[in-house]
């Protein structure tokens, strides 16, 4: 029974892990069983989901992590998907590269990267195909990476008369947020002085 | 009677209200105008004591307390056998206030429905989008089907925001936490001797995380004390410089 | 069998699609199928997930889109994992002027600071930068006020299918009020009784 019971979790875990994966170790330390039982958990509900044609996914190993992927032979219909006039519309990964972009421009594919924790080629080749953004300049240093900005045609297509109405983001009218720093602050001032 | 709320504890003058009928155990359809007024001001008297800025909201609603209360005692004037009368004819005036506090409470319960809500939904995590890029061809130039507004811009943006991080490994987590300050007085002498004993006080903070932010800014104030460093500043406004003793 | 392979491509097109989601339509138009066929395998998918502690995602529904989700059950193993956003919490300011848009959208701001006795500005400006309401038009009159009404957004936030899934406002709050009195009572009876 106890075995069931694990599956289900590790494939919550995976889930929520998405494209980082999780090591041997990571799962073991969540489970809290050693790794060789680990091990047998993670083949047992590789081994479920392969057999299974009822089921789309299953696990891939990359060097030391585990991570869920999808089936291959399911691939037709992903590139339908991708290919469907639906997505003509911008996706959220190109949603969310133009929302950094637009508040933190001029900023770089990288800066870009960093923020979104993955890859973001294609949605700036979208972008700036969609004439949303626009190489602005290059960074400084070596490398003289590309620093996107907006174009005319994002305020027009946003109905934005400037850039200054924006919403503002939720960090700049959070007062809380401020006032749990300040909090920090006092408790950590505290301990020196009482130290 | 002693009350040690702060006035951030209430969202307006209603809720303060709402609080008073209920700790007080008021019928709230029918309220003890002069009592409440006097622990509503006696209220506001202390928040005034403690220096706090007290929000315009809660004056307007204590002078519109003490209206009620003098138009409560009019009726009195009145001839016995007329008051019955009088009591029906006239509307009661508490009735607007009631009806707004009624209001009020109404959306005050919903806030907590939602704040459930909330919770559940913290319970369950979705994952973002695969990178299905190697699926599709190049996008072509085309604005005319983008159909999208500044909304779902920011909603992805706030998914994004969401996003749950991956925590590092259990083991290692718990010695990140606490960064001692004696490491980070430590840290800042050697940056300070590499960078040729002056550094700008902004570069000082490389990692932009509060906690780490905090230490930093106690380790510098530390090393003031012990005159292991120099701070100083050219003008107003001007860039501060910290500089390390020879 | 044509069941139990759409059931395995379902899962496939949900897991890539992740928290962008997927409409009925999308699903229809990838499995080429009507949507009423697509309703069906979805619940089918849905249950099978449910039913089977082996498993450890599901579908919820949010807003127009399915998605997959771990389930609420895993949530302490999730939660030793993956960290959630400290920004994650809205303020009682917001909830409460959240709270009256949802339930009486659409609505200016005025109206609003009516309700609450107290101004708005901050919280308004606070649910606009998080999505999760929006202008949705502009009051008659003079002054043209914005009317506001709740987001796409919204709906995930809370983890709605749609508005009519609100809570029912309390309507007849004098009955319940009268309960929680008499319960009071009985409380306090109680205490009496018992010291």
């Amino acid at each position: 029974m106890e075995i069931v019971h694990w599956n289900g979790i590790l494939e919550s875990l995976l889930f929520a892990a998405g494209d980082e994966g999780l090591s041997l170790k990571q799962i073991s330390q969540v489970l809290e069983i050693d790794q060789i039982h680990a091990v047998e958990i993670v083949n047992l509900y590789k081994e479920n989901c392969n057999s299974d044609p009822n089921r789309g996914i299953t696990v891939v190993q990359f060097g030391e992590t585990y991570q869920l992927a999808t089936k291959k032979e399911n691939s037709p219909y992903l590139k339908k998907l991708v290919e469907s006039p639906h997505t003509a519309t911008l996706s959220q990964a190109a949603l969310e590269t133009l929302a950094i972009i637009a508040y933190k421009q001029p900023i770089t594919r990288i800066e870009v990267e960093e923020i979104r924790g993955v890859k973001t080629d294609r949605p700036i080749q979208t972008l700036v195909a969609k004439a949303l953004i626009k190489e602005v300049g290059r960074a400084e240093g070596t490398g003289r990476a590309i620093l996107y900005g907006t174009t005319k045609e994002f305020l027009d297509y946003f109905g934005l008369r400037s850039l200054k109405e924006l919403p503002p983001l939720p960090e700049r009218v959070e007062e809380e947020y401020e006032q749990e720093e300040a909090d920090l602050f006092f408790e950590k001032f505290q301990e020196t002085i009482d130290s | 009677m002693q009350y040690n709320v702060k006035i951030d504890a209430f969202e307006g003058p209603l809720d303060l209200l709402l609080h008073l009928i209920n700790s007080l155990e008021i019928d709230i359809y029918d309220i003890p105008v002069a009592s409440i007024t006097e622990q509503y001001l006696s209220f506001i008297h202390t928040m005034k004591e403690l220096e706090l800025d007290v929000a315009s909201e809660y004056l307007v609603m204590a002078a519109t307390l003490l209206a009620i209360k003098s138009k409560m005692l009019l009726p009195q004037h009145d001839e016995n056998l007329e008051e019955e009368l009088e009591f029906e004819m006239e509307e009661d005036p508490r009735n607007e206030l009631v009806e707004r506090l009624i209001e009020y409470r109404k959306y005050k319960e919903a806030a907590t429905d939602l704040k459930h809500l909330e919770e559940e939904r913290g319970l369950i995590f979705t994952k973002p989008p695969s990178d299905m890029s190697d699926y599709s061809k190049e996008q072509t130039a085309d604005k005319s089907n983008l159909d999208v507004s500044l909304y779902d811009m920011l909603g992805a943006l706030q998914k994004l925001l969401r996003r749950r991080k991956l925590q590092k490994p259990l083991s290692t987590r718990i010695s990140r936490q606490e960064i001692p300050i004696e490491q980070r007085m430590q840290e800042i002498v050697r940056e300070l001797k590499k960078a040729g004993r002056r550094k700008k006080f902004f570069d000082l903070f490389p990692i932009h995380e509060k906690e780490h932010i905090v230490v930093t800014f106690l380790a510098i104030l530390e090393l003031m004390k012990r005159s292991e460093i120099l701070v100083e500043q050219e003008g107003n406004f001007a860039d501060i410089y910290v500089m390390g003793k020879e």
